[in-house]
């Protein structure tokens, strides 16, 4: 059917960010890996960064991401971004850094760059994106997999006693002194959308004055390797993901409190 | 009574996810059943009308295939 | 600029500085350490970036990173960290980007110990990380050499937009040597059209080593392998001892090239006419120049401080066309000039033999001595 | 010509920054110089010892299997490298701390007290300065003059008020000739 | 036992678990994941250990861990997350403990592309991790031949308290074809003099790679070399096909060497008698039978998945007496067999050029291509 | 002087330990490494589990850790010990399994094995020498460094805003479900000593009893690296370290409770 | 003799099952044979293919560059491909997806609404059978019955009682014949 | 009165740390200045009379080098 036009004088309210290139991604679909790329967008947008940005892309389905946004990127060996980051951070110390990485790049192969570059107060933002699994390479247990959780590398589904217990990230490094900003937020719904936007803004921020290291960590959905609808895996989030990884504010330098955004 | 909005969905980019059509307070999109996109989607669009431009749908696009418009609503001087 | 002594791992830190290096990261590894803790009090000096890395792997991909961004950049290690920077080197093979890194040998496999080995030979000149990739290598063999050869990585990496190791050995790291530093060059304002540093004015960029399409990633390949061929023209590197009347000659490089020479000249003493070729860069390998040579002896003596690495690269380059024979102390152990003077005695009187591998005949030789 | 010179000891007997201080005074001649420690894992004391080659032309190795000049500093050094000598070599022996005597007969050997020589001098950390006069005065390698001056350009600024008394180490152990072979 | 079609990653895990493997440390990566999960499902069936490490770092260590106790270990990997073993493989040479590793290889450098390559030659066979050491490479052309070499590997790790890898690439890991398993084979239930599991009634034991006197390491390489000299007089292995006749021989090895197989039947087919050498054992590499075969042949064609790097391995075993051609596909492209008959008809048409490497060669035609 | 013998019947109240080999240790005078190691000794002799021991060395001056014990032994390579100690805990789940690790090995380049380690809840125990610098290469910085402390690669004292902050490797790992037993003592006086002791004791019973991943962090003195007498070590751990490094039970898995030591 | 068949297609429409069922009816018929998907990054859908090589003898590559059959699931697979089928040989194209004709002259082709023909026989996920029965009938390869043998040893658990509607659904396509050549 | 005790000192194993000094808390041991062990260390000893046997030194020597001794009180039956 067709909707009619609307007669009186209209406008805009929602556009694609200009920070996002104009190429299509290859995400399944559903996938908020697509999500987490706009927020990020409108966020770079709305703080007038895109010529000040640099992004890290690293190894998982959003190794692409360097083709999905329009500001400078590079791409890590898998697990390594918060190094280079790290890298370019140093040279270029006003430039807004970000690492874009998946739970096994970060919190698997990548668990020490992340750690020390917390504990460094490495002045770069990681945007962390917690999908329980490897999703590039076929959906393999992750240290994010849930107990119980089957992947193609837990068929049983994952047996705590054996595989090991899940990694709640966010909790980790907010033990360390150089981590500033460290939350966890989800994308399954609009709130928790509006509130993930809120918290990469906080994070860029925290990176602008300076304040040290900052990390959003995202839940998200991976329909595809979780053998479900999109719609599916949005309900499985909410009701398994969200007890297990709470959402919330693991540390807050007391200088972040000021940032009103 | 509600503002009146309006979307527009980039058909180049929708992948019928249907996260815009489970997210819609006002329950007016839909996926078109009998199209398909150059991808091979069916792309989501505006079904009926009721829609309040509230930018829900485009909150939940994971391809920001979403453009919202909504009406101005002149406020008495 | 007068000549100072310095200890060798020092006097690479200090030209890197010279040479307008822009950050440093790495890792502490005997026999190293010297090199990381110079950088650890100049760089700060200068208002330039050291990071002690949490490991060699975070320490690579540090600069890969900062490389990323057209700057000058650097890192050193000795051998068991520097396996650990394979992976990171290969990609940044793969993306193209420039850095130097120095390798300052010691015995191996595993952790091995802490003395001069030439035994990365043939992970830092043909092996290494995986894909197809060529690293410049350069060997020094003094104090002076390690300071001008670290100078001119800086330059070949951003000519040729590759990785450039200095492979040193922990005897060239330790010792001192009067040496003369280059004055210090001012900081790189200008940066290549390729370097990812902010879309500021311009058309965003970015930098992979990703061709997901197989024939993208063959066209990255032969421009890789094309780069390499001009390389190979024209970063040719090596010095002749003594070779102008020599009937035999020895090919060593570093450490065991010094010691190669201090033997040609006991060998030339006792009557002997051998000369020593030291190939610098070991890659590119002096092909051409020993390949010659080998047609203008009566032999060669291959000296390394390894079990016959850089060898194969002079057999391949002779042919067959003349017989070669090796010596070799391998495990940190330094050969003493009289060892190689007995080896050129024995290469001078033959029978020269010519059938099997030259290693094998070694071999033969040493289990005698054990 | 060429001279090389092995200096070994325990760690703290100053063997290190005796033979920097003939590279110093070496390179500061005209001549090729090469310094070359050995090293361990040791952070702890034990042993130190390093080999100082001092030449007219480009140096080679900067090892050698028969150095010219040994001076041990202690017994171990002495059990461990006096074999080692060149024919018609100099062995410089610390006396204080090696109660043998050398068994090379094909040698010059000095043997001299040196820590109560640096004692009675006053400060036990002159011990290498006596060890290195002795040396110099019997070895034609440099002018003992050389290395005075490159004392001073050396020492360590903390040790700047030591010079004179570093100096007279030098010179009193440069007042010890070989031992008679017998 | 019946056939089964199996795909390769998977017939190569099932064949480790017939072999009596008893643990599996690995990391997912593709082309290789397959292996992995395989192996995640089958061995807790087992009752034997499976654990997918935090990353192949951890991975290879966990292998070493487990090798020390003298039981059979494996992991498998693809090219980048073998670079990142490399220092753990180099301790495991030093301290003399026998693994299985599994390398499907893929389009490098860098990230490159999961396509199937033969670009880890060097890594493998020469380079890799630091310090003198030598492990076994088998590279099998099919699943059943997978399956096979899996098997020896197994026992040749243990016989020489070696590394065996088996340098695999993706499409003989994706490949599906019908092969035959061993039958199941009991646990070892008894274990090496070395092994390192609890002093239970005995003198304590340590393993270690560390050999901090230069002298005591250099018995140590010594050791090692001599062990490959053993291995090298009796594990080469290699495959000929229509040699008996042959003008001209190819050279070729795992995938490379079956597309060679098509090319040499179509050749034939048209005429040229040409036969294919196709070595299994890449280390040892099977020399003296290259060298023969250089003698009995007008020509050599290399045939490879990079950019010539067996090749070299080829021309030190001719030395040059006889004509050597290259041809390779590089980054994840697999060449078809009419490309290699070209290049056969191209080598026997003649006129032979013996002068430059015939890697310039190839790159000139190549850049013809492109 | 001469001390008189005992006249009336007497007996050895303290001797050498069984598990200590009869080797000479190569540490420096004073170093609390060989303490470490005495007590290990002293527990692994009172639980009588000499002939069950796997210990796997690290690399940092407690390399040669391998030859001062008198039971099974390998040598890890630097910072891999976790790993290692999972594969031979994995084939040989009955075996008591241990690293010996320093802070450089083990929160710095192994960071990731020890988290990892930790969150699968490997059934291994880690004794973690904490001495605030890399001993064995000479005494750089480590992660565990002091705010303003001098190392030879932090010449003018480690500035946290450039050099990072030092990590409290304790408390981040208690943050893992998988760890059941993590704690820190001090070796500076004979009181700690025996509080260390018996945590080496209860982590040896937690990974006996088949309860999962324990550490015990040991502030240990460098006195060779700090420019300073065993004495004044001693007293700079105990005025300096101690309280940037707070002695304490950080994790203690229930089931722990109930061991009596 | 050999026989190389190259099957594309989107994923979900069975390409790959296509083609491993070909392969195990070949090996249980005593050929010699090799199966190989084309693998990519994408988790995500998109294309699909295979080459499944058939064979007397010991199989060389398992990739030939004109493979004897084409059997084109979709345009995108058709427009790729169609030139590479080797002289003589044969294409079987599925019209329900495909709209235009084949272009090429020297090959056999034949054009079968194989989506319409499964959804007929009560369910979409047959097309792939109906493609292969019309190949099979076509292109001697192996024989109808023993491709029917190997679905019955090979079809998932799970599809079993799926199994006559697959043999129907194979002779149904069986009775394609190419087109003329115009 | 408190128990008497001694200790004996292995002197290829102590480096004359002084731990084992400076923490007896009827501070009798002392280093020997005027000895030096075969690896050059000036070893402890017990220096004057009053060890009870308490342990302390034992548990502070990072060699192991020192066994404690002490008398054996017979408890009234
Ligand atoms: C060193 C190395 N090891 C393994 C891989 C293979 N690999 C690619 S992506 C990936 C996992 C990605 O998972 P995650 O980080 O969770 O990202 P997701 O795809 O789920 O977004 C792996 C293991 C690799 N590319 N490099
Ligand atoms: C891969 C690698 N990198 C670096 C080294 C050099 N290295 C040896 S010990 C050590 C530090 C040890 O420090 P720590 O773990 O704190 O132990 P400590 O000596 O202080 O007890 C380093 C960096 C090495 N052997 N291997
Ligand atoms: S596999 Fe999972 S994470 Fe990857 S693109 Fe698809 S849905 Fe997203
Ligand atoms: S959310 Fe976006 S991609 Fe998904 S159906 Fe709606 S418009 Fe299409
Ligand atoms: S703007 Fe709001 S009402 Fe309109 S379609 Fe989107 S979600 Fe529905
Ligand atoms: S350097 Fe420090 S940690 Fe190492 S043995 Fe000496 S005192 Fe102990
Ligand atoms: S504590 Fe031990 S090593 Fe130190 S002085 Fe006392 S007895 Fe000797
Ligand atoms: S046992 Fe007690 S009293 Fe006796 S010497 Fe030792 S610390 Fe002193
Ligand atoms: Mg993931
Ligand atoms: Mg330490």
């Amino acid at each position: 059917m067709t909707v009619p036009e609307l007669d009186s004088e209209q406008v805009a309210v929602y556009q694609r960010p200009d920070a996002l290139s104009d190429t299509n991604t290859h995400y399944c679909p559903g996938c908020t890996h697509g999500v987490a790329h706009r927020l990020i967008a409108e966020v770079v947008d709305e703080m007038g960064l895109r010529e000040r940005m640099i992004g890290v892309a690293s190894v998982g389905c959003s190794v692409f991401a360097y083709n999905y946004f329009d500001f400078d990127f590079v791409q890590s060996p898998h697990g390594r971004a918060p190094a280079m980051a790290t890298g370019i951070k140093r040279v270029l110390p006003d430039r807004i850094v970000l690492t874009y990485q998946g739970d096994g790049d970060l919190a698997s192969i990548g668990m020490a760059e992340v750690v020390h570059a917390a504990a460094r107060g490495e002045n770069i933002t990681c945007i962390f994106i917690n999908n329980t699994n490897y999703g590039m390479t076929g959906g393999q247990m992750a240290p994010t997999t849930l107990p119980g959780q089957k992947t193609t590398s837990s068929p049983n589904g994952r047996d705590v006693e054996v595989n090991g217990y899940p990694i709640r990230t966010a909790e980790l490094l907010s033990k360390l002194d150089g981590a500033s900003y460290v939350v966890r937020r989800s994308l399954h719904d609009p709130k928790n959308i509006r509130l993930a936007k809120k918290a990469i803004r906080t994070a860029f921020e925290v990176q602008k004055r300076g304040l040290g290291f900052s990390m959003v960590e995202l839940l998200s959905i991976c329909p595809t390797n979780w053998g479900m609808t999109p719609r599916q895996a949005i309900q499985w989030l909410e009701e398994k993901m969200i007890p297990f990884y709470a959402l919330g504010d693991y540390k807050v330098n007391p200088s972040v409190a000021d940032i009103k955004i | 009574m509600p503002p009146k909005g309006r979307i527009e969905v980039n058909e180049d980019l929708c992948k019928g996810c249907e996260l815009c059509v489970m997210n819609c307070p006002q329950e007016v999109i839909a996926l078109n059943m009998e199209r398909m996109t150059k991808r091979g989607y069916h792309p989501a669009e505006l079904a009926k009308p009721g829609c309040t431009g509230c930018g829900i749908c485009a909150t939940m696009c994971p391809e920001a295939a979403i453009t919202v418009y909504r009406e101005v609503i002149q406020k008495p001087a | 600029m007068a000549k100072e002594m310095m200890k060798g791992n020092e006097a690479v830190a200090e030209a890197a500085i010279r040479a307008g290096v822009q950050a440093y990261f790495g890792y502490p590894i005997t026999p190293q350490t010297e090199l990381l803790e110079w950088m650890s009090r100049r760089m700060p000096e200068e208002g330039r970036a050291f990071v002690q890395a949490e490991s060699e792997l975070a320490a690579i991909n540090m600069v890969y990173g900062a490389a990323c961004t057209g700057r000058r950049v650097m890192s050193s290690s000795s051998s068991p960290g520097v396996s650990l920077m394979l992976e990171g080197i290969s990609y940044m093979a793969g993306t193209e980007v420039p850095a130097v890194i120095v390798d300052v040998m010691r015995g191996g496999p595993g952790l091995g110990n802490i003395q001069p080995s030439q035994s990365d030979y043939n992970q830092i000149v043909h092996g290494g990380g995986h894909g197809d990739y060529h690293p410049i290598v350069l060997a020094p063999c003094s104090v002076q050499e390690s300071i001008d050869l670290t100078v001119l990585a800086f330059d070949l990496a951003e000519k040729y937009r590759s990785i450039v190791i200095i492979l040193s050995d922990g005897s060239i790291g330790q010792m001192m040597e009067p040496a003369e530093l280059p004055p210090m060059m001012p900081l790189k304002t200008s940066f290549p059209e390729w370097a990812v540093d902010g879309a500021a004015g311009r058309e965003r960029r970015f930098l992979s080593s990703i061709y997901m399409d197989a024939p993208a990633e063959e066209v990255a390949n032969m421009r890789l392998l094309n780069r390499w061929a001009k390389i190979r023209e024209n970063e040719i590197r090596y010095k002749e001892y003594y070779l102008d009347d020599a009937e035999y000659a020895i090919v060593g490089f570093g450490s065991a090239g010094r010691v190669a020479l201090s033997a040609v000249r006991q060998a030339r003493e006792m009557g002997i006419k051998v000369g020593l070729l030291r190939p610098i860069s070991l890659n590119p390998f002096p092909v051409d120049a020993i390949e010659a040579l080998g047609k203008r002896v009566k032999g060669i003596l291959v000296v390394e401080m390894n079990t016959g690495q850089m060898l194969d690269d002079v057999l391949l380059a002779t042919r067959g066309k003349v017989p070669v024979e090796f010596y070799g102390r391998t495990g940190g152990v330094i050969p003493f000039p009289d060892e190689v003077v007995s080896a050129v005695q024995r290469l001078a009187a033959g029978p020269i033999v010519t059938t099997g591998h030259p290693r094998d005949r070694w071999m033969k030789f040493m289990s005698f001595l054990n | 010509m060429q001279t090389e010179i092995l200096i070994a000891g325990f760690g703290g007997q100053g063997v290190l920054f005796g033979g920097q201080l003939m590279a110093y005074a070496g390179m500061e001649y005209g001549k090729q110089v090469t310094w070359i420690p050995s090293y361990g894992p040791e952070m702890r004391g034990g042993t130190a010892n390093c080999t100082v080659i001092i030449s007219d032309e480009e140096i080679g190795s900067p090892l050698v299997r028969h150095p010219r000049v040994l001076m041990a500093f202690n017994l171990p050094s002495l059990d461990k490298y006096e074999s080692a000598v060149a024919e018609g070599g100099l062995l410089v022996v610390n006396s204080s701390m090696v109660e043998r005597s050398v068994d090379r007969k094909n040698v010059r050997s000095i043997l001299i007290p040196a820590n109560e020589i640096a004692e009675n001098l006053g400060d036990k950390r002159l011990t290498n300065m006596v060890m290195l006069g002795a040396m110099l005065a019997n070895q034609p390698v440099l002018p003992l003059e050389a290395v005075e001056k490159a004392l001073e350009h050396h020492i360590p600024e903390r040790h700047k008020r030591l010079l004179p008394m570093n100096i007279k180490a030098l010179r009193k152990g440069a007042e010890f000739k070989p031992v008679a072979v017998k």
